[in-house]
């Protein structure tokens, strides 16, 4: 068993139009810019996006929603310090928005991955965010049901990773990473580096190769902070 | 009678005639005991990985007599070993594996097994301490839920029924049966044979079977090496 | 007004009020922006432990221009530091902290706060992008919500207000707002004010609130040093 | 902030009577025996238990059944190789017990720890254990509602901690230890060794401090494995 690609390019080329797609990252720390510049160079089209943020600038997820592939957004936070690319879509009804508070977002994922489809959290009870969904009173206190979320594919990226898909993460680039891992049918993860069967030490696993499919090497992964700041545009 | 006990698989070579349905790269859980057996009879070239429900994927087998380390341990309490690729996590972690949906396989033992895939394993209903464990979860989210289990009970009655009396572990779960004498399936709420011993006949082996054998296909000989361990 | 707004804190000052209520070893989330100055002035010998919402726990300051590492940022995507204890963790394991009512204190801005403790502060309602992030979590559930917020509006117009037009961020929530005149505490559905700026009296500081402040007890002078940075 | 203590009898002097307490590890990985001891010496009677085994032989678990203290387990798999302390008093009707499937054990203790009241899962479905529990249909397939369980202490045991209260655990000793830190009002922790602050890495806490509220050095700890089969018996 390898889960080992040579390519960005050969990983994705199996993202059909229309797949739900997750993607890792919070801000720029944990985002697979390469993985989701090379998602542009596919071109699969009428894609709905699940990310905790809209993409800053023109490269990632903004550059995928400025080539009109992202027909839906699943987010908590779209606002952002250079949003126009998400936000021009938005008014002009090119792109449909659900906003799910960070800790319910993060807890549907969870679940999808976890293989519970409902469950009650307090978060937005009595709130816009909470219209139209079920309500329910536990032990004297207010909650809102909600429903797990899966995606056909997770682009997800880590630090470490093995053969097997063992993969450990960087910091606070880990966020998102490793409960989408567990929430995709297929989980695409781009490394910085791929070590033998054994170079991570069991303890430190943080995401077991279960839940990952294809694990890419990239290098010397850009950071998407940086390439905004040098205003990269991506093609 | 007595020309089905002779012509009966042993425990090895059901869990052998098991183990070669498993695809390279499959995680897998064994149950406890029995199904135990079959990670030692992996086909050559294939490797599975294997997941015990207390939090380890990717364990070795068991360490010397004497070389047990008791925080090394499977879901049956006894030692295993590490090996290259092996990854520790927590209970809740472990279950979202196997609730999830992200085993390829479980394979477990069986009191009684239904046509529809009814499954009870845990209890004999006798009034003895109800212990379920991890089975329950299992059944319920594998991809593929097999079972090994002897054709019939120690008194000759048979395991394959045409609805469980026992407590049930799982509803309408399991979805291959590997026997003492058959391989069969569960396929739309009927038992299909795929494959049986050549020594029994069709009609001895239905004799032995508490719900209708459909044939969809062919029946392969159910042939195991003779030399397992 | 006029004599209102000499009297007036400044944020740093509001943000020191606030910082002399967390205890030695509270874990406390902080809010981007405004509540984030909160770190700057805990009182000597406590000390805090900052949470931040993308997962790490115990994290120090603000890095020099030029040593940002833009993998080790807080949920406002500004760069922090490494210390002694930090942890790292997911987003699922952050908010089963937020939600599982670990924090003991959340520190928010406002756009109003109503008398029983509505919050808004997500939404101006007025048709822009929403957008969220992490704050319905943390008002919801940590053991004490506490809003720093100039006591008005840019307008003059109240923040604290009899019941929220804007769109909630959680209900029933603040249990005590620091603002730039007073320190008020939300009890049973009522303002109780708790100190005041000296130079406001009562009846100026009630004419721009929009609720009742009710006295339960004393009203402390609410004394800032002068010389915060 | 400095949560270590210096002796076990400190650290569970507060538990009183009647109180609900998990227990980690499974089997005798990750079991707390010097904290169940120390709980056996401070007389703390009419005890909830929550573990996932009902303790083997006459030491931890077993050894406080031994004595009387136990009203009530909440347990997966109470039957086990000299589970004879328990079966006895459960047939004489000194032990209330409820049986909760593994996995099932395990998530509504992560509900209990991440504030989440109910949850819906497939497991147990159309079975005795689910009976009278109420059932849903998502996407045409049926679940169980189940509900979190909390507890006012959790004894647990690890490898490495810190005066802050992160933890590190050793190998399948983890088990039920870390989600059982989060779902207890007061966690109290037996740790190999105490490090000081900084020398866990931060890539490496299992458990974050903030799940952990006393912290006892037990050195040496015993493995209740080898314990029974020495025959020992407590006290």
């Amino acid at each position: 068993m390898d889960k080992t690609f040579p390519s960005l390019a050969d990983a994705v080329s199996v993202i059909p139009d229309g797949a739900t797609v997750m993607i890792g990252g919070f801000g720029g720390s944990g985002a697979p810019i390469e993985l989701v510049h090379a998602l542009i160079d596919q071109g699969a089209r009428h894609l709905t996006i699940i990310k905790n943020n809209a993409g800053n600038g023109h490269v990632g997820l903004a550059a995928l929603i400025e080539q009109g592939r992202v027909d839906k957004l699943i987010c908590s936070f779209p606002r952002s310090s250079d949003p126009s690319v998400f936000v021009e879509a938005y008014k002009a009804g090119r792109i449909e928005l659900e906003i799910v508070p960070q800790g319910t977002l993060a807890e549907r994922i969870r679940a999808g991955g976890a293989g519970i489809p409902a469950f009650f959290t307090p978060t937005a009870f009595g709130t816009q965010v909470a219209e139209g969904k079920p309500t329910e009173v536990f032990e004297g206190r207010s909650y809102v049901r909600e429903k797990w979320l899966k995606a056909d594919f997770a682009l997800i990226k880590g630090e470490l990773a093995d053969p097997h898909g063992n993969m450990t993460y960087r910091m606070a680039a880990r966020n998102f990473n490793p409960i989408m891992a567990t929430a995709a049918t297929t989980t695409i993860a781009q490394v910085s580096r791929i070590v033998p069967l054994g170079g991570i030490d069991p303890e430190h696993v943080v995401t077991p190769g279960i839940f990952v499919q294809k694990i890419v090497e990239v290098s010397a992964p850009a950071q998407e902070e940086d390439l905004n700041r040098a205003e990269a545009v991506y093609p | 009678m007595t020309e089905i006990s002779h012509a009966k698989l042993s425990n090895a070579q059901i869990a052998w005639r098991a183990a070669q349905d498993i695809e390279d790269g499959a995680y897998v859980n064994l149950g406890i005991g029995f199904p135990e057996m079959v990670a030692q009879f992996q086909p050559p070239g294939r490797q599975a990985v294997f997941h015990t429900e207390n939090g380890i994927l990717d364990f070795g087998a068991a360490p010397a007599r004497g070389d047990e380390d008791w925080d090394l341990i499977n879901a049956g309490k006894k030692a295993v070993t590490l090996k290259p690729g092996t990854a520790f996590f927590h209970h809740a972690d472990s279950f979202a594996m196997v609730r999830g949906g992200h085993l390829d396989v479980a394979i477990l033992g069986a009191y009684e097994i239904a046509q529809n895939g009814d499954l009870a394993n845990w209890s004999t209903g006798k009034g003895g301490i109800p212990a379920v464990g991890g089975a329950m979860d299992l059944v319920q989210s594998a991809k593929r839920v097999a079972v090994l289990t002897d054709h019939v009970t120690k008194d000759g009655a048979p395991k394959l029924v045409s609805e469980c009396t026992l407590p049930l572990t799982g509803v309408a779960c399991v979805t291959r049966i590997y026997t003492s004498l058959a391989v069969v399936d569960v396929v739309d709420g009927r038992f299909v044979l795929r494959e049986k011993v050549p020594a029994v006949t069709l009609e001895e082996l239905q004799s032995v079977t508490g719900a209708p054998l459909q044939i969809d296909g062919d029946v392969a000989d159910l042939i195991c090496p003779d030399d397992l361990a």
